[in-house]
C-alpha cells in the first residue's frame, strides 16, 4: 500500500513544477528524543497541504524548521530554490507567515499592534495609528469577526485571540501561510470565516500548510495530505482519495472502532450542581441551569459567548455581581477555588499553558499538584505516593514522556493535556468542568479522553463540557446548554440535538431566550 | 498627545488614580504647607527632580523592557568625574564648549557602559539584575581608582551652564528635563521601536516569533540607560560644580521608585513615560514638603515610605 | 582653640622628627631584632571620604618612613564588615590594627578579639566603647564649638541674627558638631537663632536641595553651618544659583573648601581636621608601643578654623 | 537528600556550573592565597557570612514566590535596636533569658514587619518591590527615631552568646546559620508549602486554580523574610555588643546577589537554598580572598562586579 502511494506521490511531482517550500531528508533530534527522522515533502503555491499525525508526531516541528526557528540535524530546506532561512525574521522576510500551534499574541498589546508587529506603517518616521487601525478594521470585517482594533489583546477570550493571529497571518501577503492548528478553539462559525479566507489565499496562489486534528476540516479544506507517525512520515496523498477512516487508520496505523462514547443519561435526577440566576457585568447574564450526578451537560456557543468566564465564576476563579451557585444545595458564595476543590470540583482550562500547567516544572509535579495536601504527612510531601500515582496516570492515559520526571514544557500538546486531565483524576473530582478538553488533542487520544469521560461519569461523576467543536459536544453530551453574547439561549436534550438546532440557539438573539 | 488627553479623560472619570492622588497631593500641599505655593517653589520642585528625571526616563526604558538598571547611579558618577577632569583641562572653556564636553562625555560614557550591560543581558543571558548590579560595583570602583575617592574640582564657570543657570526665567536643567522626557515618550508611543520595547517587554518568545529582534531591543534600552544616566551625572557634576565617586550613590532606588510608583509593571510591557513623570512629581512634592514642614529627618523617611505606600494602594484598589 | 591646634600638632611634629632620628641611630640594631618590618592592618570607616584618604595617605608616607607594610581597608560604614576585616587581619598575624570604628558602640568586641590574638589595636576618629592601646581623633563638639566662635566673633558680631545647619542625622559624629554648635550659640549667643537644622545624608545633591528649601522658607538666613564639606558645595551652589547672602562654615578642611575660601565668595570658614596630624600621631604610637613604651590612652588632636586670613 | 546527590552528580556531569565555579574558585584560593587555608580562616569566612545566610534564605523564599524584600536590611537593624534596648533593661540577663529574649523580639518584630508587607502585597496587591522599597523606609526611619540615631550599648555580657561564643570550635552563629539553612531546605523540597511556593512563583494562575491559596503562601514569604532578617539583626546586634539604627544598610543587595548568583530566577519558581548556598560561598571567598591578598578597597569593588559577572556567564553559557 505505501507503495501505491509513493508512486502517486511521484506522478504528481513530475506533473507541477515550482514548489515553494522543499524539505529534503530533514532529521531532526533533541537530547534523548528522536523527533524527525528523513522527511521529505513539497509544497507548492496555490495548494492547501496537511499534516496529519498524532501529538507528538513531529508536525509543529517540521513547520519550526520551515520558519527558522529550529535548524535541522541533517537534510535541508529550500524555499524558492535557495537555501532555508537561518532565523525567524528571515523566514519572514522571505513570504513565510505562521499561526503558531500555542497562542501567540502579545497581551498587553492592543489588536491592531499586534496584527502590525513588526511591519508597522509610518508617516514620516512615525507610526501611522490612524491608518493601521482603519486597516485592521478592513482585515477583521473581512474575516466576519467583530473585535475592535483597540482592544488591548488581554481583554479578548481565547477565541479572539485566536482570530487575531489569524488576521496578523494572512494579512502579511506571504507566499507561504503555516497554520499549526488554528481552529482548536475556534467555534464552526469562525472555522468557515476562516475557510472563506484560505479560499482566498489559494485563489491569490498563495501556499498554505494546515495542520488540524479534526479530520472534517482536512476534508472540506485540504488539497494534498501528508500523514506522519513518530517522526516518520507515512505518505502524502492527494486528500480527494481518502476518507476519515483512511485517515486515522494512517496515523494510527489500527482502526479506532468507536469514536465517541456516550454514557446513559441517569436514570433518576439527583441534583449536584444548580446554577441561580448568575451575573456579571460584561460576561454573563442571568444563567441558570442545574446538573446532575452521572451526566455529562455540553455548553456550547459561538467565541465569546462568555462560556469560559461562566465556568471560571461557578468555580470561585472569578467573582460575580448577583445570583448564586449551590454544590449539594449548598451556597459556593464568596468561596474561593481551594475551597471549591475541596467540596469535589475540578475545573480544565482552555489555556493549559497559561491556567493549567506549571510548565517549568516536572510531569510528576503537575500530576500531583492538586492532591498533594492530602496525601501528604502532617504537612510532609509523601514522596512515594507522588511517583506512584504519576507513574499509573502516564499509563493509563498513555501519556508520551520519557519519564514522569521530563519538564512538561518539553511535551507535545496533547500530551500536556492529558497531565491537566490526570491532575483532577487524581485529586478525587466528583465535579468536572472541562473546558476545551480535547483542544489539540488528537484522534486516538481524543477518544482516550470521551472513554475516561464516560468512565468518570458511570462512577457517579458529573462533567460540564465545555466545546467549540459541536461533534463533540453532540457525540459526548446528555443534554446541551447554548450560550450566545453571555445568555443562555437554549437547552437540548440528546434526542432534539442537532448540529444545525445547536447552532440555530448559538446565533439567535437574546428577546427568544428560551428555559426549559 | 492622543494618549496625554486619554490621560487627562481617565483622570476625569477617575480611572488614573496616581494622577488624580498626585493632583490631590499638590492641592493639599497648596493649602497647608507655608510658602508652597511660590513660583520659586515650584521651580526649586523641578530643578529638584531633574536629575531623578533624566535618570527615571532611561530606567522606564529598562523596565518596560522586563529589565532593570541597578548600575545608574554608578555611571553617572564616573560620567561626572571623567567629565569634570575632562573640562579641568580646559580652564577658559566657553559655554558651548562645555555643553559638547557633557554631551560628548554622556555619549561615550553611557554608551560603553550601557552596551556592556546590554552585551552581557541581550547576548550573554545574564539576568538584567546581576549583569546590572556587576556594573554597578565596576563603575563605582573605578570612578574610585579614578580619583583616588577625591572631588575634581577648580572647573570653569562654564561649565557650570548645564547645572546652574537660567534661560530667562526657567532653569537649563529643567529645559533638558522636559525635552528629554518629550523625546522618551515620542519615542515609546510613536516609533516602532517603542513599540517593540513593549512587546519583548510583555513577551519576549511571542515578539521573537514575530520577527522581532529581541536582543537589540535589549541592548538598546541599556544603553539609552547608560546614556541618560551620564547625562544626569554630568548635570550634577555641573549644578555643584564638581565630579565625584561618590555622588548619586542610591540614586537608583529613587528612579525605580518613580517608575514602579507610576504604575509601571516591574515586569514589563505595561506603563510608560506618563506614569513615571507622575511618579517623579509624587515623589518631588513630598520630599519638599516634608523638608519645607520642617518635619525631622528620621520622621521624613518613616513619612516618604507611608506616602508612597499610600498611593500605591489607592491605585490598586481603584483596579 | 587655634592656638591650642597649633600646639598640639607642633608637638606631634616634633615628635616625629625625633623619632626619625632615633631610627636613624639604630637602623644597624633593628636590622637585627626581629620584626622591624611591621604589617599594620588598618580598617577604616569609609574610604570614599576624603578625611579618611587624607589619613590613609600620611599613614602611608609615614609607614614608608619606618619601612613597615600598611594593608588598609574600607568598613564602608559597615560595623559588620568592619569586624570582619579585623578577623582577616587576625588570620594574616599582622603586628598591630588600626581601627577608624563605624560607630562609637560595637568596635568593643573587634578589640576584645584582636587581644585574644595577641595584636594591640588602635583606633582613630571616632572612640570605642571598648579599650583600645590608644585613640587618635578630632574632638567633634569641639568642632561644632569653634564653628560657632567663628559666627559670634566674626560675622554676626551683634549677637544677633538667623543660623542654619546641613546636618548628617545618620552619622554620630556628625551629629556632635550640629550639637557643639547649637550648644554653644544656645550658651553664648541666644540672640542669634537657629532657625532650621536639615539632614543631608551623606549627598551633595540633597544638600543642594535642602539649602534651597531653606532658602525658600527662611527670609533671611545669615550663617549655614555644615557638618561636613560635601553639605557645604551643595549648600554653595544653591546659594549661588539663589544669588543669596548666606555665609558658609564647612566642615573637614578638604582641598576644594580651602579653594573656595581662598576665592573669597560665601564660603567664609571652615573647621580644618587634621586629618594627616591623625593619621601621622597613630602610627607614631604604634611605634612607640610596639617598641615598649608606654603612650597615653588618648591623644586628642584639635581641630582649628581656616578661614582666607590663613587659607593656604 | 534527593536534591543534594542530584546536585552533586550534576557538577559531575559538568551541569551545575555554578557549583564547579565555587570548587574552582575554592582551590585557587587554597593556592594562591597566603593563609586562606587555614582553619582559623575557613572559620572566619563562615562567621562573615552567616548574617548575609540568615538573610538570603529568607529573600530565597520570597524570590521564589516571584516577589523581593528590600526591607532587610531596615527590618534587621530595627530589631537589633529593638532587642538591644529590651536586654539593656536586664543587666544580669542569663544566657538563655538573653537567647529567649533574641528569638522574641526576632519573631515579634519580623512578625509584624513581615506581615505589613506580606499584607500590602498579597491583600492590597502591592507591587513587592514598591511595598517593600516603603517598609525599608518605614523601619529605617524609626529606628532612627528610636535611637535618635545613637548606638544601643552597655549590654550584659550574656547577650554577645550567639553572636561571639563558640561551641567546642565551631561559633554559635555558624550553628545558627547551618540550623536556618537547613531548616530552609526541608521547609522548600519536602513539605507542601514548599511545592506551593514554587507553583506560585512559577504560575500564580495555575496555582490559584488548582486550589493553592495563593494569597496565603504570598503573604507568608515575607513574614518568613522578616523573622529571619530580624534574626540576623540580632546576631548582628550580639556580635557587635550593640544595636544601631544604622546597622545593615543596604544588605538587601548582598542578599539577593547571593540568590541571584546561585542561579534562582528572579521572577520565580526556579532554584532554591543549594543555590543560594553556593551563591554565598562564592561571595565570601571572594571577599575574603581580596582582603587577605591586601587588594585595596577601590579595587576590590571592581574585582567583586567583574567576578559575579563571570561566574553568571559561565553558569549560563552552559546553558
Ligand atoms: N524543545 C524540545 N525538547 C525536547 N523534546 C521536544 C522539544 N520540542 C518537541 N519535543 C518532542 O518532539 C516530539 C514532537 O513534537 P511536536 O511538537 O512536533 O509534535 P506535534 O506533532 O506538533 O504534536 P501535537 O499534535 O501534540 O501538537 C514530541 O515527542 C515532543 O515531546
Ligand atoms: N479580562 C477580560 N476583560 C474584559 N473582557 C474580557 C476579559 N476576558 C474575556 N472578556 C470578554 O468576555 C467575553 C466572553 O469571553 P469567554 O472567554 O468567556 O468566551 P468563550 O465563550 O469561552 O469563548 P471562546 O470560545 O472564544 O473561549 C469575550 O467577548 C471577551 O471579550
Ligand atoms: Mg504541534
Ligand atoms: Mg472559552
Amino acid at each position: 500500500m505505501d507503495a501505491f502511494f509513493y508512486n502517486m506521490e511521484h506522478i504528481m511531482m513530475e506533473e507541477r513544477k515550482e514548489t515553494l517550500v522543499e524539505l529534503k531528508h530533514i532529521h531532526k533530534e533533541f537530547p534523548g528524543v528522536k523527533v524527525l527522522e528523513d522527511i521529505s515533502v513539497a509544497f507548492y503555491p496555490g495548494e492547501v497541504h496537511v499534516l496529519l499525525g498524532e501529538n507528538g508526531a513531529g508536525k509543529s516541528t517540521i513547520i519550526k524548521i520551515i520558519s527558522g526557528i529550529y535548524q535541522p540535524d541533517k537534510g535541508e530546506v529550500l524555499i524558492e530554490g535557495q537555501s532555508g532561512a537561518k532565523n525567524i525574521r528571515e523566514a519572514q522576510q522571505r513570504g513565510i507567515s505562521v499561526i503558531h500551534q500555542e497562542l501567540s499574541v502579545i497581551e498587553d498589546l492592543k489588536v491592531y499592534e499586534n496584527v502590525f508587529l513588526g511591519r508597522e506603517e509610518k508617516k514620516s518616521g512615525f507610526l501611522n495609528k490612524e491608518k493601521m487601525i482603519a486597516e485592521c478594521k478592513r482585515i477583521l470585517d473581512e474575516m466576519d469577526v467583530a473585535i475592535d482594533p483597540r482592544s488591548p489583546v488581554y481583554k479578548l477570550s481565547n477565541g479572539e485571540k485566536q482570530m487575531v493571529e489569524i488576521a496578523r497571518a494572512v494579512s502579511q501577503n506571504s507566499k507561504l501561510v503555516i497554520m499549526d492548528e488554528p481552529t482548536s478553539s475556534l467555534s464552526d462559525h469562525e472555522v468557515q470565516s476562516l475557510f472563506r479566507v484560505i479560499r482566498q489565499l489559494k485563489k491569490d496562489n498563495v501556499a498554505v500548510i494546515y495542520i488540524s486534528h479534526r479530520l472534517k476540516e482536512i476534508l472540506e479544506m485540504g488539497d494534498m495530505l501528508t500523514v506522519l507517525r513518530d517522526g516518520m512520515k507515512i505518505a502524502t496523498v492527494p486528500v480527494s482519495t481518502v476518507t476519515e477512516q483512511k485517515m486515522v487508520e494512517m496515523m494510527v496505523g489500527r482502526e479506532i472502532s468507536q469514536f465517541y462514547y456516550k454514557a446513559k443519561a441517569p436514570e433518576n435526577k439527583e441534583l449536584v450542581l444548580e446554577v441561580k440566576n448568575l451575573c456579571s457585568k460584561n460576561h454573563f447574564k442571568n444563567v441558570s441551569f442545574q446538573l446532575y450526578k452521572g451526566e455529562v451537560l455540553g455548553v456550547a456557543g459561538l467565541i465569546g459567548a462568555g462560556r469560559t468566564e461562566l465556568m471560571r465564576a461557578i468555580f470561585g476563579a472569578d467573582s460575580y455581581d448577583s445570583g448564586e451557585v449551590f454544590l449539594y444545595g449548598e451556597s459556593l458564595k464568596g468561596l474561593q477555588p481551594k475551597e471549591i476543590i475541596k467540596k469535589g470540583m475540578g475545573l480544565i482550562p482552555e489555556d493549559r499553558r497559561g491556567q493549567g500547567l506549571l510548565l517549568e516544572k516536572t510531569v510528576r509535579e503537575n500530576t500531583s499538584l492538586a492532591s498533594l495536601k492530602e496525601n501528604s504527612h502532617s504537612g510532609f510531601i509523601d514522596f512515594s505516593w507522588e511517583k506512584r500515582e504519576a507513574i499509573s496516570y502516564i499509563d493509563k492515559l498513555r501519556i508520551k514522556t520519557p519519564s514522569d520526571s521530563a519538564i512538561i514544557k518539553n511535551l507535545s500538546g496533547g500530551n500536556q493535556q492529558k497531565v491537566v486531565i490526570a491532575k483532577w483524576l487524581l485529586a478525587k473530582s466528583k465535579i468536572l468542568i472541562m473546558d476545551e478538553p480535547t483542544r489539540g488533542i488528537d484522534v486516538n487520544a481524543k477518544a482516550e479522553i470521551y472513554e475516561l469521560m464516560k468512565n468518570f461519569v458511570e462512577e457517579g461523576g458529573s462533567i460540564i463540557l465545555v466545546s467549540s467543536e459541536l461533534p463533540e459536544v453532540l457525540g459526548c453530551s446528555n443534554r446541551i446548554m447554548v450560550m450566545r453574547e453571555g445568555y443562555v439561549t437554549g437547552f437540548l436534550d440528546s434526542a432534539e440535538a442537532t448540529e444545525e438546532n445547536v447552532m440555530l440557539f448559538a446565533s439567535k438573539g437574546n428577546e427568544e431566550v428560551v428555559y426549559e | 498627545m492622543n494618549k496625554k488627553n486619554g490621560g487627562i479623560s481617565k483622570v476625569l472619570k477617575g480611572e488614573n488614580t496616581m494622577l488624580l492622588f498626585a493632583v490631590a497631593l499638590f492641592a493639599v500641599c497648596l493649602l497647608f504647607v507655608p510658602r508652597f505655593a511660590t513660583g520659586g517653589n515650584i521651580k526649586n520642585i523641578l530643578i529638584q527632580i531633574s536629575i531623578n528625571a533624566l535618570i527615571a526616563c532611561g530606567m522606564t526604558f529598562t523596565i518596560l523592557s522586563d529589565g532593570i538598571d541597578l548600575s545608574v547611579g554608578s555611571v553617572a558618577a564616573i560620567a561626572g568625574v571623567a567629565g569634570a577632569s575632562l573640562i579641568k583641562t580646559m580652564p577658559n572653556a566657553s559655554v558651548p564648549m562645555s555643553i559638547l564636553i557633557i554631551l560628548l562625555t554622556s555619549l561615550v560614557i553611557g554608551t560603553v557602559c550601557g552596551a556592556l550591560n546590554g552585551f552581557c543581558i541581550a547576548k550573554l543571558n545574564v539576568p538584567p539584575f546581576i549583569a546590572t548590579m556587576a556594573m554597578m560595583n565596576v563603575a563605582r570602583g573605578l570612578a574610585y581608582v579614578f580619583t583616588d575617592a577625591k572631588p575634581v574640582f577648580g572647573l570653569p564657570e562654564s561649565f557650570g551652564f548645564i547645572g546652574l543657570r537660567e534661560l530667562g526665567i526657567i532653569p537649563v536643567s529643567v529645559i533638558l528635563m522636559v525635552f528629554i522626557i518629550f523625546l522618551s515618550y515620542i519615542i515609546l508611543t510613536k516609533t516602532c521601536y517603542g513599540r517593540y520595547i513593549y512587546a519583548v517587554g510583555s513577551n519576549k518568545e511571542v515578539a521573537k516569533l514575530t520577527g522581532i529582534n529581541v536582543d537589540q531591543v535589549r541592548f538598546s534600552v541599556y544603553v539609552i540607560s547608560g546614556i541618560l544616566s551620564a547625562l544626569a551625572g554630568l548635570v550634577l557634576a555641573s549644578k555643584l560644580q564638581n565630579g565625584q565617586a561618590t555622588a548619586a550613590v542610591g540614586y537608583e532606588l529613587n528612579a525605580i521608585a518613580a517608575v514602579a510608583m507610576g504604575g509601571t509593571s516591574m515586569s514589563g510591557g505595561r506603563g510608560g513615560i506618563p506614569q513615571t513623570v507622575i511618579g517623579l512629581i509624587v515623589i518631588g512634592i513630598i520630599n519638599n514638603a516634608l523638608s519645607l514642614l520642617g518635619v525631622s529627618a528620621y520622621w521624613q523617611t518613616v513619612a516618604m515610605g507611608v506616602i508612597i505606600l499610600i498611593a500605591v494602594v489607592i491605585d490598586q484598589a481603584r483596579k | 582653640g587655634g592656638s591650642a591646634a597649633k600646639s598640639t600638632s607642633a608637638a606631634a611634629s616634633e615628635q616625629t622628627e625625633k623619632q626619625t632620628e632615633k631610627a636613624g641611630e639604630t637602623e644597624a640594631k633593628k636590622e637585627e631584632t626581629k620584626g622591624e618590618a611591621k604589617t599594620i592592618g588598618v580598617s577604616l570607616l569609609n574610604s570614599t571620604h576624603v578625611f579618611y584618604n587624607s589619613i590613609q595617605t600620611a599613614m602611608e608616607e609615614q609607614a614608608k618612613e619606618y619601612g613597615w607594610t600598611l594593608d588598609v581597608q574600607d568598613a564602608a560604614g559597615d560595623a559588620n564588615k568592619q569586624l570582619g576585616q579585623v578577623q582577616d587581619f587576625i588570620t594574616k598575624k599582622v603586628d598591630a590594627i588600626v581601627i577608624a570604628p563605624t560607630n562609637s558602640a560595637g568596635s568593643k568586641s573587634m578589640i576584645e578579639l584582636a587581644e585574644k590574638a595577641g595584636i594591640p589595636v588602635f583606633t582613630m576618629d571616632i572612640a570605642s566603647d571598648g579599650k583600645p592601646v590608644t585613640h587618635v581623633a578630632t574632638d567633634n563638639k569641639k568642632g561644632g564649638q569653634l564653628a560657632a566662635e567663628y559666627v559670634v566673633n566674626n560675622i554676626l558680631t551683634e549677637k544677633k541674627g538667623n543660623v542654619a545647619v546641613i546636618t548628617y542625622s545618620e552619622i554620630e559624629s556628625c551629629v556632635d558638631r550640629e550639637t557643639g554648635f547649637t550648644d554653644y550659640l544656645k550658651e553664648n549667643a541666644p540672640d542669634i537663632k537657629v532657625v532650621d537644622v536639615q539632614n543631608y545624608s551623606g549627598d551633595q545633591q540633597k544638600a543642594a536641595d535642602v539649602m534651597q528649601n531653606m532658602l525658600l522658607k527662611n527670609d533671611n538666613i545669615d550663617v549655614v553651618f555644615c557638618v561636613g564639606d560635601p553639605a557645604a558645595i551643595g549648600a554653595l551652589s544653591s546659594i549661588t544659583a539663589a544669588n543669596a547672602a548666606t555665609k558658609i562654615i564647612g566642615y573637614d578642611g578638604n582641598p576644594e573648601g580651602v579653594a573656595e575660601i581662598k576665592k573669597g565668595g560665601n564660603w567664609v570658614a571652615d573647621v580644618a581636621q587634621d586629618p594627616a596630624g591623625i593619621g601621622k600621631t597613630t602610627l607614631e604610637a604604634i611605634k612607640k608601643h610596639l617598641e615598649g613604651e608606654k603612650v597615653d590612652s588618648e591623644i586628642l588632636i584639635a581641630p582649628y578654623i581656616i578661614d582666607a586670613k590663613n587659607a593656604k
